[in-house]
């Protein structure tokens, strides 16, 4: 009696240690969606979502053999509730890997906890230069651009152009801020002037003064940043002002990404340079952006794709430590070895975990978005104070 | 800044002024005679642009769409004001503020339901379609010299309605004393009616007039909002000339801020709204 | 009686959450105890002297980013130096701003106060080295005789008593003479003066009180969370607490706290609910101000 | 314009020597300058000792005092009795007879211990044993205090008043002790008409 007892106390001992083996690897893997589905950038944010759930419907829903369990919180893309909000996925949900978000300030709060928390992050839009610079961390990826960029290479673009007098126009907030610096640092390199730089509060919309006063500078170009609502409304009273064809306007990809369509016929002809474009001709690229329509009924756009190369990424790495959340070193190390055929073309991850990509020279033609060439091959963010890069 | 760039910027300022003025006089007619600080003011200006949107692209016709949408608001005003605002009468500025912003919530809610979160750009008229050239570098477009006359046409003709016209009387009464109105036996409920629901329609007609000008996109309203209560209370409550003149100047403001103080500029209107109110509290025409 | 024990209960509830240990929970109900501070100094203004303030926002996040610059520019840490610097900043703001906007009365004073946020949060936004719309790090938060309030059970520790401290405060001052004139104030405002009350002077100093305790707030945040941002400022954020201090009952301190407890679970569990939360939020409000207007407050004494 | 609730628009206005035209109404009730609404103007949340506290209050210099609990003052206690509302101390304002708000306003105009008191209408939509009540307090005040009142029921004000002054269409008919304007032709065909006593 006393022997079965035994017997039967170890046999389960056993089968409770095995099970929780059984457990750590079958066990759902959650993941963390920090993403606005409400508010301005409710569409980016839906976009995300969505390109990241068709993946991994594409791959049986599962990351390393793991069942996957999506926790999405709306961020609104509101700074003020960030903390809270990371609070809430990493303390109170305890995702294994959080994704997102779109707004860079909701970025910032959210890289002071992971930095602390030690929790796998892939960044999946905010562009911040610090999340893969100053504050970079091994546990902490971006699979979408760095503000850097998005506007470096359009220096020299601008420069072969022979347009070597410039004024500068941006929303007066940090991607506006860092896309700028990250201009003239090219600009000044190839022997461009900077004949004025004009902020304009964000997210104000009202450009008629400063257009007033472009006009009167007669600059050979004018290269901006804007985004959004703000996009299209600058584009087309820049048309309106009568400067299109007088001062030929560049500005980073933004600045037509989504809002072409608003813009019409003021967008024609406008450079700008990004890490991807609709029309980008190959495989990977059509075969996501059909899959993708026949789900949502949308276009897929630049945001979908840093979603689609998200779940990608981490489909790579997961399966080859099995799924096992908790040997972060070497999924890590795993992370870094990723290479990606994606629809932006090829796909690594820096040193500093920002991803090195093609930057293409897009220009609007006939309504349409056309790629005319590469600005910057597998480019690099220089990820200033970035600890990691040696 | 040059005699020909400064001429410019006065006439920026001066058309930006007027567009605000015409957001802003909804506002300061429905505080002056109704009480109520309406923060869904700026809600019916952007679903006045989004109306302008819809319509236009299904008809072609931003004309079309001025027709049918600014009764389609006027009727959306008088639906708000009989099941909310008529309840808010007689309560404190508290409840008028909270009960509004609820609205603005619910309205930025209904607009994501209705119309997405995209942004939109409105054709400009062909007719008007067209730019007049100024000075040797710049060109304005038509359509916003369009825009500045039709916002002092509507000036104009509130004027009009408001000094010569019975029910502009009653709106005067009202707006200086209104309980003076109800002992004249003048239905009180049913001027507050028309009144709210008159200014619903001119932010809306503001959001539609401004939608090819601005492009249609979510929580246009808010910062429209703002700049209008600066405009009242620059110019004096309830005032529809205070209003005006407070519009002009803000638009002035805010263009020469842009110009001589970029990077502060956004400060630049409310620190002019701080000195006119240390000179006179109740505003220019109060 | 029953009032008084129910408070001490709820106190003590909230204290043994310090105890607890759970990072999620700290940091929830640390910022929970932040909002009912945040609320209760807001209805010093709106439930007692009948001041609708829309700047109290601006007072909070003009804490927070001092706090940062005192940490990150001149690396101070000692609470005993920072906090009273941060208050008396909070302080002075509400004196200026308090100062122009009481020139104007009623509705003006609403539009007035509105505005004056928005001129904040336009220079912190715009006002180079300040980090714009990303915001600042806290990157030293408060730390003296072993204790670091980066500790999250520290942290927590340190909004409980401010809490108990600040209602207690309130309570005390609507006690005394000073609160029986505010209360006069609102009651009606021409009286008291033809009573002989230089009723501006009154309610200058009540805009000081709560503005310094909005920034007791802001300091507290910052510390919590060791970042800050100009969206602290915006208006939407003032709104939200005028909300908290109707929804909870205002004129009766501990329905405003009442009010940002519920409403910061309302805010947890009902983003799971539904994608349209801030239709919920708005449609909330609007029940509220039609058929609850004396908030939980008035539902808890019937 | 006396009290300094309206801006004059000419003239001056003079308080024992003092130019103060432009004072605001709580600088010249310090001064000495008690004053009553047409309509009762009260606390209405409030009760009656709260009421009569805030009044006396006012005099005490000590309402900027944080954190101490409101005493009483027995300024307030006098005044409560003066106004003969000691039984109703704990009711609130908004729930008393509207001549009892009356003598609560007097009473409270009285708190602030005024050398000079404007009242205006004291006696205006009340009922005749509350008229009478009110008229007695008032006769009582006017013993050691300057009183200015302004009043259409002529029986009340010649037993009240020491001098009469009657106003007509803004000019000044009359002037004289009651006894002079009872007699005054002019005062009893411009005002009094056939009403005559």
């Amino acid at each position: 009696m006393s022997l079965s007892r035994r017997t039967f106390l170890g046999a389960t001992a056993a089968s409770f240690a095995a099970g929780r083996v059984f457990a750590a690897s079958k066990a759902k893997i959650r993941i963390g969606l920090l993403l606005p589905y409400s508010g301005t950038y409710a569409a980016l944010g839906n976009n995300i979502t969505d390109a990241m759930k068709l993946v991994a419907g594409k791959l049986g829903n599962k990351l390393g053999g793991r069942e996957i369990e999506w926790v999405a919180v709306d961020d609104e893309s509101d700074p003020a509730k960030a903390p809270a909000n990371v609070n809430k996925l990493i303390s109170g949900e305890k995702v294994d890997i959080l994704t997102g978000p779109v707004h860079s300030g909701v970025a910032m709060a959210m890289m002071q906890i992971v930095r602390q928390e030690k929790t796998l992050t892939i960044v999946t839009n905010a562009g911040a230069q610090a999340v893969t610079g100053q504050l970079c961390a091994p546990n902490v990826f971006r699979t979408s651009f760095s503000n850097w960029q998005t506007s470096y290479p359009c220096a020299e673009v601008m420069l072969k152009d022979g347009r070597k007098k410039a004024v500068l126009m941006f929303w007066n907030y940090s991607f506006g801020q860092e896309s700028m610096a990250a201009f003239k640092e090219g600009y000044s390199k190839g022997g461009g002037t900077i004949v004025k730089e004009i902020a304009v509060p964000f997210p104000q919309t009202e450009f008629q003064a400063n257009l007033s006063e472009i006009a009167s500078l007669k600059p050979d170009a004018v290269f901006v940043f804007f985004a959004g609502a703000g996009a299209a409304k600058f584009v087309k009273d820049y048309a309106d002002a009568g400067l299109r064809d007088k001062i030929p306007l560049y500005g980073s990809g933004f600045l037509t990404e989504g809002v072409l369509g608003a813009q019409g016929a003021a967008a024609e002809g406008i450079k700008t340079t990004l890490h991807y474009a609709d029309s980008l001709d190959n495989g990977p690229n059509k075969k996501f952006r059909a899959a993708f329509k026949e789900a949502t009924g949308r276009e897929a756009d630049v945001y979908a794709v840093a979603g689609h190369d998200t779940v990608h990424v981490l489909a790579q790495a997961l399966d080859k430590v099995q799924g096992d959340t908790s040997a972060q070193k070497e999924l890590i190390a795993a992370l870094e070895s990723v290479r990606l055929d994606s629809p932006r073309g090829p796909f690594r991850f820096s040193k500093a975990h920002n991803p090195i990509q093609n930057i293409y020279l897009r220009q609007v033609k006939g309504g349409k978005e056309t790629v005319i060439g590469i600005a910057q091959k597998e480019a690099e963010d220089p990820a200033f104070g970035c600890a990691m890069v040696k | 800044m040059s005699f020909s760039l400064f001429a410019l910027q006065v006439l920026n300022g001066v058309e930006q002024g007027l567009l605000l003025f015409l957001v802003a006089s909804g506002l300061t007619l429905v505080f002056g005679v109704l009480g109520v600080l309406n923060f869904a003011h700026g809600s019916f200006y952007m679903l006045g642009a989004y109306l302008a949107y819809w319509i236009a692209a299904r008809t072609g016709s931003l004309l079309a769409a001025v027709l049918i949408g600014v009764p389609v608001m006027a009727l959306l005003g008088l639906v708000v004001e009989r099941l909310a605002i008529a309840r808010l009468y007689k309560r404190d500025h508290l409840s008028q503020v909270l009960l509004t912003y609820g609205l603005v919530l619910l309205f930025n809610e209904l607009q994501r339901a209705l119309f997405g979160n995209d942004v939109h750009g409105v054709d400009t008229p062909t007719v008007l379609a067209f730019r007049i050239p100024l000075g040797s570098a710049q060109e304005w477009p038509a359509y916003r010299v369009f825009t500045a006359v039709a916002c002092i046409l509507v000036a104009a003709a509130m004027r009009q309605v408001i000094l010569r016209t019975r029910f502009g009387m009653r709106v005067r009464a009202g707006a200086s004393n209104a309980e003076m109105v109800e002992a004249l036996g003048i239905d009180v409920r049913k001027l507050f009616s028309v009144l709210f629901s008159a200014g619903t329609a001119l932010a809306a007609l503001a959001g539609m007039l401004a939608a090819p000008l601005t492009t249609v996109y979510p929580g246009m309203g808010e910062g429209v909002l703002v700049l209008s209560f600066v405009v009242v209370v620059i110019g004096g409550i309830g005032s529809i000339k205070g209003a005006f003149l407070g519009a002009l100047l803000v638009g002035l403001s805010d263009t020469f801020g842009k110009v001589l103080l970029p990077g502060f500029s956004s400060a630049v209107v409310y620190a002019v709204m701080a000195a006119v109110l240390l000179l006179r509290p109740r505003g220019l025409a109060g | 009686m029953i009032a008084r024990i129910l408070l001490v209960a709820g106190a003590l509830a909230l204290l043994a959450v310090g105890f607890s240990g759970d990072r999620f929970w700290l940091q929830f109900m640390g910022k929970a105890m932040i909002g009912c501070i945040f609320a209760m100094s807001l209805d010093l203004l709106v439930g007692y002297t009948g001041l609708v303030s829309l700047a109290h926002a601006a007072f909070f996040g003009l804490a927070a980013y001092l706090l940062a610059g005192l940490s990150n520019a001149a690396g101070f840490v000692n609470p005993l130096a920072t906090l009273p610097i941060c208050l008396a900043g909070a302080a002075a703001a509400a004196l200026v701003i308090g100062w122009l906007s009481l020139r104007a009365a009623g509705v003006y004073f609403i539009m007035v106060t509105l505005a004056f946020t928005q001129m904040f949060y336009y220079l912190f936004n715009d006002a180079p080295g300040l980090g714009g719309s990303d915001g600042l790090y806290v990157q030293e938060r408060p730390r003296f005789l072993g204790l670091d309030f980066s500790e999250r059970t520290t942290a927590y520790f340190a909004i409980w008593i401010a809490l108990v401290i600040v209602y207690l405060l309130l309570l005390r001052m609507l006690r005394a003479p000073f609160g029986h004139v505010l209360v006069g104030i609102r009651a009606n405002e021409q009286r008291m003066r033809s009573l002989g009350y230089p009723t501006r002077r009154y309610k200058l100093t009540a805009f000081v009180i709560a503005g310094t305790l909005a920034g007791l707030c802001g300091y507290l945040d910052a510390t919590l969370y060791g970042f800050v941002n100009p969206a602290q400022f915006s208006w939407r954020q003032s709104g939200l607490v005028l909300m908290t201090v109707l929804l909870g009952g205002k004129g009766t301190l501990y329905g405003p706290a009442l009010g940002a407890l519920l409403l910061t679970f309302v805010e947890h569990y009902g983003e799971r609910v539904t994608e349209h939360w801030n239709a919920l939020i708005g449609a909330l409000v609007i029940a509220v101000v039609l058929f609850l207007p004396r908030g939980l407050a008035g539902l808890l004494r019937d | 314009m006396l009290s300094g609730e309206l801006r004059a628009t000419a003239g001056r206005v003079r308080l024992r020597g003092a130019d103060v035209t432009h004072f605001p109404p709580d600088r010249l009730s310090r001064m000495g300058v008690g004053r009553s609404y047409q309509t009762a103007n009260v606390f209405p949340e409030l009760t009656c000792e709260e009421c009569m506290w805030l009044a006396a209050q006012s005099r005490a210099h000590t309402s900027m005092i944080f954190f101490s609990p409101a005493a009483r003052i027995a300024g307030a206690e006098r005044a409560l009795q003066a106004c003969g509302l000691m039984a109703r101390r704990s009711t609130r304002a908004g729930e008393l007879s509207y001549g009892e708000q009356r003598q609560l306003e007097i009473g409270m105009v009285l708190a602030t211990e005024p050398s000079l008191l404007l009242l205006d209408e004291p006696l205006a939509g009340l009922g005749h044993d509350e008229a009478s009540r009110i008229v007695a307090l008032l006769r009582e005040v006017a013993r050691d205090r300057t009183l200015v009142l302004v009043e259409h029921d002529m029986d009340a004000v010649f037993s009240i008043a020491d001098t009469v002054t009657v106003l007509v269409g803004g000019r000044v008919l009359e002037r004289g002790s009651p006894e002079q304007i009872r007699a005054s032709p002019a005062v009893r065909e411009a005002y009094l008409g056939t009403e005559q006593p």
